[in-house]
């Protein structure tokens, strides 16, 4: 075997066919039906509206510095809140991981060449772009001041841009739709022979329970925004009391998809999750079945629950008690996860680089987010917590702390392959570090604000609170510096990053089979397909400083060397 | 990829092959058609009786049975991998959860509802058509 | 598999490297795959759709059971015969539709092109005959509640089409003439593909007109003959004529109350009275208002308020229900479902004149149908949907 | 002052209701529960994380490992947790909901952006006053969006719905002064449509005296006209200092003028023009505010005689000693009213004083005085309890 001109051919023939180079131009990009090239546009948008959002937030910060109007009115505070809120959830968190890295890790993952429909998949970037334009269009415009929940009548009566900014959401709830249908087809009708479902890595099952919710909850939320533009158009009187309309009624309706939405949010982040803890632990996953199921039981209880962000909403005591007890039923698998997590680490060896250090701060976060979640869903707490600081920090904890810095893990864990370059690890620690430190600095004051009785989406605040205010926006400034190292690090990897080898982390899911970056069609040769957690035949190769399969785990599949190009 | 994961497929009936293709028999599509024809003159005739309550009931019955049909027959519900229906009628649990939980909070809440008049001016709005 | 057909973008879908079929996407293995992943899809969709309409079935069950009396007064003013007839115009293109999936996986070309257009032609005429129905309302002013208008008090006369049926009618008149025009090019080039297109719009547009057509047939015919409607549209087309009374408002809400009570008889003022008595927020509500209004000049009462005060509580009748608004409510609803509805419609026969085009290609075969049977099964759930809104809205009282 | 911040804790507003004690104690049962998992977790972590590294010398096992009595364990005891505190918390929740039989009925009305109390007397008041150690019950309604009515040191809170009358009690155990806030995002002045030291918990005899004064209202129309602006919630969009904007125009130096619509029409503001405003408020809006947050209308709410005292009181807004007396910090005093001439000569003895306390504690201007005797049509709110 003459090793070096078949390894230059072969490397050659990686950097022609890499995804990113084969085809050039614009509009090679823009008309695209590569999941990869789409999951790449994807991540900078989502990046984009992140920015802006966050910019938003530092602005929100600065103005709680004093009690009174620092250098905000009310009515500019309550469009930044309403902005902030929107942009957040409808742009940034619902596409992160599904969508940016959902589109390019599943079809690798299941060693398929596309999704299942990728005119689809195109059509729904476009779909969230043109939601995106229009949403901050109107936005911005005149200023939405509904907060991001659209609550009639409110809604109804103030002056703004309502219906647009309802519209922009009816379409970004089509994008978000169109993506999680083409997850569940994809899964269900194209995993390789082999792979059955519980061959299936985690990061799938939990998207395809988060697709599960997208089909199913997101038209609701369709229907509910066209009705609420109807109300405003044509005071069509279903939410608004004004025509013996019930506003509560609105709040099912708007509940019904956005608590299942919630979980849209988190899933995936326990997706990388999982993945994330077994890879750099190098270690089997703790409870395969468990997590899986928990991902399924997760979406599906997720939708039995959404009262229970009305419990002081004029609900009924009989529904109130309800959907407090299935609160408490979507606590468990939730606490099911963060101990097969850890478990997973035992008797391993844990590797503790960017990826695992976000992944151990998600299992800190999040049990902080998740255990507040008690007080919320306990009925005589959440009386008093309800629509205060407290129940700020708690969605914070879970959805930032959570599921922001879940997908920050995951963009750092599969940053190699999707770029084909390796960040610098200690800066990638120290934004780690700062994005930790300094989220805590902002929401634990939170917590302690909430139980004192501050209520949330105030531009002004007694005096009393000011100085945890301080802390908490000392804080903000701290975690946003820190993202901006976060940001710092993978735009220098861009620029001055050495080479990827396929398999910088030692995982043995299927994404590590191909090169990084993969080629524009994926895989050469159809991938080995083993279990996703079994690392026995990986052996970590210093001259490439990757890992490589040492012995295949099946006789009768081919060298791991590919076989040339077939042109 | 040599071939794809989900390989059960259901069977063909009626020995026709024309690939996975499974054309439906035109007597069946016509039966259909004239059952759905039928149901809908019954459901109009009995609207013609005051059943009081029965009568939603009974009217959504005989919705029932031909959106049944319609989904069996039109739409190869019968002949159609298990898989799709499944998940084709679990989204009518859903539903259900939905507007039951919706109707039930309502219902329990209305006697601290107070119902307003509403104008409704005839004589102030101009007619577009005039 | 070749390279260079494989590009992202440039050649995707036309994949031949399997031979099977022209439209087989290079990422699936083979045509079975592909059809069972997009109706897979399909389904899918169809439970977003389930879940959309959803909504606004719930909106329907919370009114309907917080005020039935309301829905008792408002669905008299939905007629019947056209439900019905839409109905069976909409099972009869589900049947054509079921019909052209089989002539797709037969490669019965001639009989897909013919089912898909009778298909579209029924859809037509559904929509025509729903503008019928819409334009009849506007004009009576049973619009949602924040502009409905009572049917107690006096109002516009109204008597033929009403001008909102000609703007309805602008867009179907253009599409007669454009593919009449397009028709008779093709015809005249001998171009048998585009004339097998142009044809069937053609018809599909002009069953806009028959639709509508037969909607006034049948939309007069039922004023004639039908009590419960006569009732309804008494003050525009029958003896009651009380136009040009704005002033008068008080005579005209007491002769619609008599009115009402005299045609509707037995059936229908009895439960009104009771389920009104039986609410006791009405009551209160009817007082306050009562008691407030001695304070009150007549600077800013309108016309309208001083017919609604008229209106005693002890006799709580369907001119009672109707001042409330809560038949706006229902009104609101009506459109909600069957506009939503209609679009649906719409987007059907859109997707529809794409597979006639495709159709007249030559494209379907029995390895490649899932187009067709796609489409098929959206128009279905549209189909059923409707099945269902027929007797929720229009039968049952 | 009496502020009752004696026992605030690091966690906790005063302990003011008897909800208080049961909430607190709850809230920090959850606290231990939820710390001992979070110690726990972390300790386990952080543990695995040093114990396990990848370091020189160091192999670890990477085959899968699997233990069902571990996930059995893991899932039951939180199972367990969970239930216990849902059954403790439905139990301080009925607790919550269920009002004793004796109760103390208050009718708040909330709009954008003020509260007013309604008592059984018929007075009506900007500032909550309750007797200590008595049930009280509200009866709540909201004119135009959501609003939520929360005091902290009572642990109370509920939702106003427009349409609905909503119903929340509470039983004060301490005297003091405490805090109001609205909770329901409710438009531009949601973060000021709070009573800062605006619930008044004092003794029954305290609250008897109070009631009694609130119940009487100026006689003079220009004062009752005040009376009426500081407490039916015209005072939190409209100021009476000349051109300053709070959300609607300023009423000084008004009365009289010629202004132009939105429409551009030009209407001279006097008495028809007052009245048309207050009972249907988007009909003339004036150039430059329709875009301002929507003025419910009062249609219904005031009497003539209250129509007709707010119309003096506008007219008065046209002098400038007057303007200077009620754009102070104190707004109109019983003394100012009584200089001014628009004082009421037989009452004004017995209240002055009194009224004067109260102007200072609530710094807003409040005076005790009771509704108009307009018969039976008092307010909406007295009757649709009925």
């Amino acid at each position: 075997m003459s090793a070096v001109p078949a390894d230059s051919a072969r490397a050659q023939q990686e950097e022609r066919e890499n995804f990113l180079v084969f085809s050039k131009g614009f509009l090679s990009w823009a008309l695209t039906l590569d999941h990869k090239r789409i999951g790449l546009m994807y991540l900078i948008g989502v990046m984009s509206a992140f920015f802006l959002a966050g910019i938003l937030a530092l602005l929100i910060r600065l103005e709680l510095m004093t009690p009174t109007n620092t250098y905000m009115n009310n009515q500019t505070y309550n469009q930044i809140f309403t902005l902030h809120g929107a942009i957040m959830v409808f742009l940034f968190i619902i596409p992160s991981v599904p969508a940016a890295l959902g589109n390019f890790l599943v079809p690798i993952m299941l060693g398929a060449k596309d999704v299942a429909f990728p005119r689809l998949n195109l059509c729904s970037f476009y779909l969230w772009v043109s939601g995106a334009i229009f949403f901050l269009a109107a936005m911005f415009y005149t200023g939405l001041d509904t907060g991001w929940t659209f609550y009639t009548p409110y809604s109804t009566t103030t002056q703004g841009p309502v219906v647009a900014a309802t519209l922009g959401v009816f379409i970004l709830g089509f994008s978000s739709i169109f993506t999680g249908l083409n997850f569940i087809v994809t899964i269900n009708t194209m995993r390789p022979p082999g792979m059955s479902w519980f061959k299936m890595p985690l990061f799938l099952w939990a998207t395809y329970a988060t697709s599960i919710i997208q089909v199913l909850a997101t038209p609701v939320l369709g229907i509910t925004v066209l009705l609420l533009a109807a109300e405003r158009l044509m005071h069509i009187g279903i939410f608004d009391p004004e025509y013996n309309g019930d506003p509560v009624t609105y709040q099912h309706f708007f509940w019904f998809y956005s608590h299942p939405a919630v979980y849209i949010m988190i899933l995936p982040g326990m997706g990388i999750i999982s993945e994330l803890m077994s890879v750099h632990s190098h270690k089997s996953i703790f409870g395969y079945r468990f997590i899986a199921y928990s991902s399924i039981a997760i979406a599906l209880f997720g939708f039995l629950v959404w009262g229970h962000h009305m419990f002081t909403s004029g609900m009924a005591d009989v529904t109130t008690i309800i959907f407090s007890a299935l609160t408490f039923t979507v606590s468990i698998p939730s606490a099911i996860k963060v101990f097969n997590w850890l478990a997973t680490m035992y008797k391993g060896t844990v590797q503790l680089n960017t990826p695992m250090l976000y992944a151990l701060s998600f299992i800190f976060l999040f049990t902080i987010g998740g255990l507040t979640g008690l007080w919320l869903g306990a009925l005589s707490t959440d009386r008093v917590l309800h629509d205060t600081y407290f129940v700020v920090a708690h969605f914070h904890y879970v959805m930032v702390g959570g599921t922001l810095v879940g997908f920050l893990g995951g963009v750092f864990h599969w940053w190699p392959k999707m770029t084909g370059k390796m960040f610098s690890e200690l800066w990638g620690k120290v934004s780690c570090a700062l994005v930790f430190i300094g989220f805590n600095l902002t929401f634990l004051p939170q917590f302690v604000l909430g139980s004192r009785g501050m209520p949330r989406r105030y531009a002004q605040y007694v005096p009393e609170f000011q100085e945890l205010h301080v802390i908490s926006s000392i804080g903000a400034f701290i975690l946003g510096i820190g993202l901006f190292v976060a940001l710092g690090v993978v735009i220098h990897s861009l620029m001055r990053g050495r080479k990827a080898p396929p398999n910088p982390w030692g995982g043995a899911t299927l994404e590590w089979q191909c090169s990084s970056p993969p080629p524009y069609y994926n895989f050469a040769t159809p991938p080995r397909v083993n279990d996703p957690y079994d690392y026995t035949p990986l052996e970590y190769r210093d001259a490439e400083r990757g890992w490589e399969y040492v012995h295949p785990p099946t006789t009768d599949t081919p060298a791991t060397e590919p076989e040339p190009a077939r042109t | 990829m040599a071939d794809h994961a989900v390989s059960s497929h259901s069977s063909h009936s009626e020995g026709e092959h024309h690939g996975f293709a499974h054309p439906m028999p035109v007597w069946q599509l016509l039966a259909v058609f004239f059952a759905l024809i039928v149901l809908t003159i019954l459901t109009v005739y009995q609207a013609t009786f005051d059943l009081g309550n029965m009568e939603l009931v009974l009217s959504l019955f005989i919705a029932t049975i031909k959106a049944s049909l319609v989904v069996l027959f039109f739409m190869h519900m019968l002949y159609d991998k298990p898989l799709n229906a499944i998940i084709f009628l679990s989204s009518f649990i859903f539903v259900a959860l939905f507007i039951g939980f919706t109707l039930m909070d309502a219902h329990a809440y209305q006697d601290s509802v107070e119902l307003k008049q509403v104008d409704s001016p005839r004589s102030e709005v101009v007619m577009p058509g005039e | 598999m070749s390279a260079e057909a494989a590009i992202h973008g440039e050649a995707h879908g036309h994949d031949d490297g399997h031979g099977h079929s022209p439209f087989l996407a290079h990422h699936f293995d083979d045509a079975e795959q592909q059809y069972d992943s997009g109706k897979l899809g399909m389904w899918l969709f169809l439970v977003t759709e389930v879940l959309f309409f959803s909504g606004m079935f719930c909106a329907y069950a919370l009114y309907r059971s917080l005020h039935p009396e309301v829905w008792t007064f408002a669905s008299q003013f939905l007629n019947e015969t056209l439900g019905a007839f839409n109905t069976g115009v909409l099972l009869f293109s589900s049947l054509t539709m079921a019909w052209g999936v089989r002539c797709a996986q037969l490669r019965q070309h001639k009989g897909l092109v013919i089912c898909l257009a009778m298909t579209l032609g029924c859809a037509a005429i559904f929509l025509g005959v729903k503008a019928i129905e819409y334009t009849h309302k506007w004009d009576l002013g049973l619009l949602p509640a924040g502009s409905y208008e009572s049917q107690y008090l006096p109002g516009m006369h109204h008597s033929g089409p009403s001008s909102w049926l000609y703007v309805l009618s602008a867009i179907p008149a253009l599409c007669v003439v454009g593919f009449g025009i397009w028709y008779g090019l093709s015809l005249a080039k001998g171009d048998k593909q585009k004339s097998e297109v142009a044809g069937p719009l053609l018809v599909t547009a002009l069953c806009y007109f028959v639709g509508v057509g037969i909607g006034l047939a049948f939309e007069s015919a039922e004023a004639g003959e039908h009590g419960d409607v006569a009732h309804a549209v008494a003050h525009t087309d029958g003896e009651h004529t009380v136009d040009g009374h704005a002033g008068d408002a008080h005579a005209a809400a007491a002769g619609g109350d008599e009115h009402a009570t005299e045609e509707h008889g037995e059936e229908h003022v009895e439960e009104p009275v009771a389920d009104v008595a039986a609410s006791p927020a009405f009551q209160s509500e009817e007082l306050n208002k009562l008691l407030a209004s001695p304070g009150e000049t007549t600077m800013v009462a309108s016309a309208a308020e001083e017919a609604a005060q008229v209106a005693k509580p002890g006799e709580a009748t369907e001119a009672e229900v109707d001042q409330r608004g809560g038949a706006g409510l229902f009104f609101s609803i009506y459109y909600c479902m069957t506009g939503v509805h209609a679009i649906h419609i719409l987007g059907g026969m859109i997707v529809l004149t794409w597979l006639l085009v495709r159709a007249t290609k030559n494209h379907f075969n029995e390895e490649y149908f899932g187009p067709v049977d796609y489409v098929g099964l959206y128009w279905h759930i549209v189909d059923l949907i409707w099945i269902y809104l027929f007797p929720l809205l229009y039968l049952i009282k | 002052m009496l502020l009752a911040d004696v026992n605030e804790t690091f966690w906790f507003p005063p302990k003011a209701s008897t909800f208080a004690q049961e909430t607190d104690s709850f809230f920090m049962a959850i606290m231990w529960i939820s710390t001992f998992f979070f110690v726990l977790i972390v300790g386990v972590m952080l543990y695995f994380m040093t114990q396990y590294r990848r370091r020189p010398g160091y192999r670890g096992d990477s085959r899968a490992l699997h233990n069902n009595a571990l996930e059995i364990t893991w899932t039951v005891i939180p199972t367990i947790i969970v239930i216990w505190i849902f059954a403790r918390g439905v139990y301080g929740y009925m607790d919550m909901v269920r009002p004793p039989a004796e109760t103390i009925d208050i009718n708040v009305t909330a709009r954008k952006w003020d509260w007013s109390f309604q008592y059984p007397n018929g007075a009506i008041s900007d500032t909550l006053h309750v007797p200590v150690n008595k049930a009280v019950r509200l009866r709540m309604r909201s004119v135009d969006v959501l609003h939520s009515f929360f005091v902290p040191a009572f642990r109370a809170k509920t939702d106003l719905v427009p349409g609905r009358v909503t119903t929340m009690w509470f039983e004060p155990i301490q005297e003091g002064i405490y805090d109001l806030f609205c909770t329901e995002y409710c438009g531009d002045q949601h973060s000021e449509m709070i009573k800062r030291q605006g619930v008044f918990v004092t003794s029954y005899d305290e609250y008897e005296q109070w009631l009694a004064e609130a119940a009487k209202p100026p006689t003079h129309p220009v004062a009752h006209g005040y009376w009426l602006y500081a407490r039916r919630g015209c005072k939190s969009c409209h100021s009476v200092e000349p051109d300053r904007r709070i959300v609607g125009p300023s009423f000084a130096k008004s009365y009289g003028e010629s202004l132009t619509t939105s429409t551009g029409e030009s209407v001279v503001f006097d008495e028809n023009y007052i009245r048309e405003s207050i009972l249907n408020p988007q009909a003339k809006a004036r150039e430059g505010y329709q875009n301002a947050s929507q003025m419910p209308s009062y249609q219904g709410q005031l009497t003539e005689d209250e129509l007709m005292a707010i119309t003096a009181f506008l007219q008065a807004m046209k002098q400038d000693d007057f303007i200077s007396v009620v754009a102070d910090e104190d707004g109109l005093t019983k003394e100012d009213a009584i200089s001014l001439g628009f004082g009421d000569e037989e009452d004004s003895a017995e209240t002055a004083e009194a009224g004067a306390q109260e102007e200072t504690a609530e710094g807003d201007g409040t005076r005790p005085e009771s509704e108009e005797a307009s018969g039976e049509a008092t307010s909406p709110d007295a009757e649709q309890d009925q």
